[in-house]
């Protein structure tokens, strides 16, 4: 398979709207252990990427691309997932850099990057009852499949059940970063936000992955 | 709710807005309104920056001015402002010698201050200080250590006074950093603040409760006691950030009751007499105060009492002149 | 009731004890704590006096210190001082120059100041300005017309600032006088204040009402309403003022938004910012602006918006120097 | 009849007596249409007056009684009735003037001039809904009923009985001095708690009147 600038634009899209689905969910997640406001954040931030990189031109390089995404997540968001995710796509972008189309190994390694970046910009590490606690395990399932020689798609089932554990696994998680590491064991019982915002992406990138024949 | 408002969403910006209209003759806009900086800036002197979430007010615009900060950015309530908004203050307020960017300790501020930084820091000399004098989340143990809450006022004048006197960049970093380790604040709520958005309050008190070590975000603190009187409370308050600070012989105190936007100063300034037996009594001698409403949480009723330990040097950097809309003094015979 | 407090009785006491030492680089008792007064007084100079109830801080003991009061009398909770007290204030103030005696417009606060100048008429020059700003209670056209309230502030700056440069007491009064003409206040509560002594609301609001044309003793204002946005609010107190002082030709506006005591500053600036709006509508153009909590009625959630029309030589007092612990500004470069 | 600084000082007790025993009364007039505090204000002047007075030494003139019971009122209270009551006992110290003893004529004059004294310092008139609609009545009434030749007790009868219909009619008017001007038409129905302490202290000087035999 190959992927387009054209197909990051569906993509971002499809993230987008997964993402406004959840958004009372995500918010209500984020009243319990945050400040209740990761849901409206999370959609304000697919939005913008979404619009700003629907809106160029399908020629542009995806490096570019992912560029636009990071400035106009990051444009539109204050908060902790701003930043975050705004370096995901800053670093996707430099892993796609120089290339007009992405193959899977390109693709693998721009998904590798997207959650390096977040642990990078946000020094979480996984049990930490993070979004860190779905990326990190994802990224490592994707590239552990590819090593052993599956193709994309299973490779981004493996990403999207690791995440789906780690989201899980942040419930029994005391917080070491964000606004929860203030709570103490009050947090213990409640999935982390970010974490399942963040299944939410991987879920909507291996959908993606399955159906894309490009 | 019943809040000075028209709607929600436009709240922020039409406080803000009434903010620089009354204060017109020193305060500007930047472009696009992403910040709010001096009228007149000094050319050479390192610029000072904070920003924060709005809720929060006077802090941070309230302190641009002569002494203490060059520009300010203003984020959604209770959010940190993007890295956008941060760049266009450095650009607008960096005359040469760089920015100091004032930050509080929390994960969203840090991580928005930082990207503008590796963003802009081709073009500026840039740099970073993290306020951190909450006792309560040193508690934890864990996480990024303490919340910033009402010490940055202090940080911000002495850092502002310093500057003003041509302290170069890295110098200011440090004093900055030294300051915040002789800098603790607890705060305690008698009600929580209602946030506009969700007309909803961050948490809710019976008649009879207060809630200890609360931050200013609405956050719960650390225990819902019974309320009592101001000398309990305020006895409380001190022995904790007393406490954690050792007093280093030759440090004076800056001894400071800040109100969380809903408490009249008579009561501030009650608290403020309790506070001063307190410390005094600790053997602590309280050389400078400051009492009022700088810091706040929304219309949050409740205070916080800020211990700050400081050298001879600091003593007159805070005593030197400062002209803005929230702190004035000095400069008259 | 959660007040910061020890014990009612010694409520104020207690504050204005924190007070004075908070800022006791410049204020000091007179004898017997009856009142407070400038560490260093101005000899020959005229001193200015004034003095109320206690649950109106900072007024006026934070009006005190260099360009504004000389000495200041608290009374107990929304009580005039007594003539005992006004009479200290007088032997400690007056330096040769005589007095002139600041009063708001209550009946009770008028006969004990009245008191204390036939008491102390005899040995010193002594004269009185009564300030009766308030919208409200001209409606009536009864009594001794309408009450003082935010407005006192404006006169006792200007007039601080005319005694500062020398001015006699007669010329004082009459500035004064003139002054107290074009001032006009208005007060809107979202919820009364309660009272330290009774633990009882002045007046309780349900969720969606509001009390239009408060003074600032929880007396009920003119009419209860329903709760709306604050340019609908802001809106009416504007109308309301502006209609009720023709402003003269070569006359500037100063606007003041004062907050009653629980309401936080980010919601008196948006108010500011509906009323510069509404007040430039009316062709009235704003040259100075004051916003901030200065006049309060204990906790009381609510504003006032006050117009002020100056003259030139006004505009010029208004700006000079003032070093007090609410108001403090100039001297600097 | 005569009266000496001793029986002063009997009359200013029994005075404070009597208006201690109203004081949640006299709050509950006040908070209807002023600021509750009246029959605090009245207790705590009246008390500090008695002590006062009470502690002189018995040989002193009743003029100089007078000025230290106005002295002690206006001393212990800063609300309107401080320096209504502590003018009113001035002007008593001023018609007791070079008096060892009061005849019943000075004793008059002196109730007299405290009723003149509370309508000089407050500048009010009858019919405004304040004391002096108590005050003034009952002063005319002892000076008419002196002047037809009634016996000192029988004129206090008459100015208790003036005091008492003056009182009962302020409950009709609208006020126009002191805090209750401010409240228009809301005022109508309640009595003036001013005017009921003026009662209150009336019936005690007419009690005394009465029971007086010197
Ligand atoms: N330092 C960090 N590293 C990684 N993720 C973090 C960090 N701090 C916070 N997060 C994530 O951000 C989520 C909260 O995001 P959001 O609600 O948008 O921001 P904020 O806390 O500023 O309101 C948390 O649930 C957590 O997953
Ligand atoms: N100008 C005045 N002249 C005469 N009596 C007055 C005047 N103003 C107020 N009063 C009387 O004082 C009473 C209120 O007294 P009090 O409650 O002690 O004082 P305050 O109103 O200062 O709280 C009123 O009921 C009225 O009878
Ligand atoms: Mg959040
Ligand atoms: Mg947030
Ligand atoms: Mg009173
Ligand atoms: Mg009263």
């Amino acid at each position: 398979m190959t992927f387009t600038t054209e197909d990051l634009q569906r993509l971002v899209a499809a993230i987008a709207e997964d993402i406004a689905a959840a958004r009372d969910q995500l918010c209500e997640l984020d009243g319990a252990i945050g400040d209740g406001d990761h849901g409206l954040a999370m959609d304000a931030g697919c939005q913008a990427a979404a619009k700003a990189v629907g809106e160029l031109d399908a020629e542009i390089a995806p490096t570019a691309a992912f560029n636009v995404a990071a400035k106009a997540f990051l444009n539109a968001v204050g908060a902790s997932s701003g930043p975050l995710y705004a370096t995901a796509f800053m670093r996707a972008g430099a892993a796609a850099k120089d290339k007009q189309v992405l193959s899977d190994d390109d693709f693998l390694r721009v998904f590798a990057a997207m959650a390096q970046g977040i642990q990078e910009r946000g020094k979480a590490e996984p049990g930490e009852k993070t979004m860190v606690d779905a990326w990190k395990p994802a990224a490592d399932a994707a590239l552990d499949a590819w090593q052993s020689g599956k193709p994309l798609p299973q490779c981004f089932e493996a990403a999207e059940r690791a995440a789906r554990a780690g989201c899980e696994a942040t419930s029994s998680m005391m917080a070491a970063k964000g606004r929860a590491s203030r709570l103490g064991d009050r947090v213990i019982g409640h999935i982390d936000p970010g974490a399942a915002s963040a299944l939410i992406i991987i879920a909507a990138m291996a959908k993606f992955a399955q159906h894309h024949d490009g | 709710m019943k809040k000075f408002m028209n709607t929600a969403e436009t709240m922020v910006a039409e406080s803000v807005e009434g903010f620089v209209r009354a204060h017109e003759a020193f305060v500007v806009f930047g472009p696009e309104r992403k910040c709010i900086r001096r009228r007149h800036l000094t050319l050479g002197k390192v610029a000072l920056i904070s920003g924060g979430g709005a809720g929060h007010e006077p802090m941070h615009i309230g302190f641009v001015g002569h002494g203490m900060l060059d520009a300010a950015c203003v984020g959604h309530i209770f959010t940190s402002p993007t890295p956008s908004q941060i760049i266009t203050a450095i650009e607008e307020a960096d005359t040469g010698a760089g920015c100091l960017l004032v930050v509080k300790n929390y994960d969203g501020d840090l991580m928005n201050f930082e990207m503008a930084i590796e963003m802009a820091g081709d073009h500026h000399s840039l740099d970073m200080v993290v306020v951190s004098d909450d006792i309560e989340t040193s508690r934890t143990g864990e996480g990024r250590g303490r919340r910033g809450v009402a010490g940055t006022l202090i940080v911000e004048k002495i850092l502002g006074a310093a500057a003003e006197r041509g302290m170069p960049l890295a110098e200011l970093k440090q004093l900055g950093e030294g300051l915040n380790t002789r800098i603790r604040s607890m705060g305690v709520a008698l009600n929580g603040g209602t946030v506009p958005q969700t007309e909803r309050m961050t948490f809710a008190l019976g008649p009879d409760e207060m809630e200890m070590g609360v931050g200013i975000h609405g956050e719960p603190g650390h225990a819902r006691q019974p309320f009592t009187t101001s000398d309990a409370i305020i006895g409380h308050l001190c022995e904790t950030i007393a406490g954690d600070i050792a007093a280093a012989p030759g440090t004076k105190a800056l001894l400071f009751v800040n109100g969380l936007g809903g408490t009249p100063p008579a009561e501030l300034y009650l608290s403020y007499n309790s506070a001063r037996r307190f410390i005094e009594e600790k053997a602590i001698p309280v050389e400078r105060s400051l009492v009022g409403t700088y810091v706040t949480s929304l219309d949050m009723q409740g205070l916080s009492v800020t211990l700050a330990l400081l050298t001879d040097e600091e003593i007159v950097l805070w005593d030197a002149p400062v002209a803005t809309a929230a702190l004035h003094w000095g400069g008259i015979p």
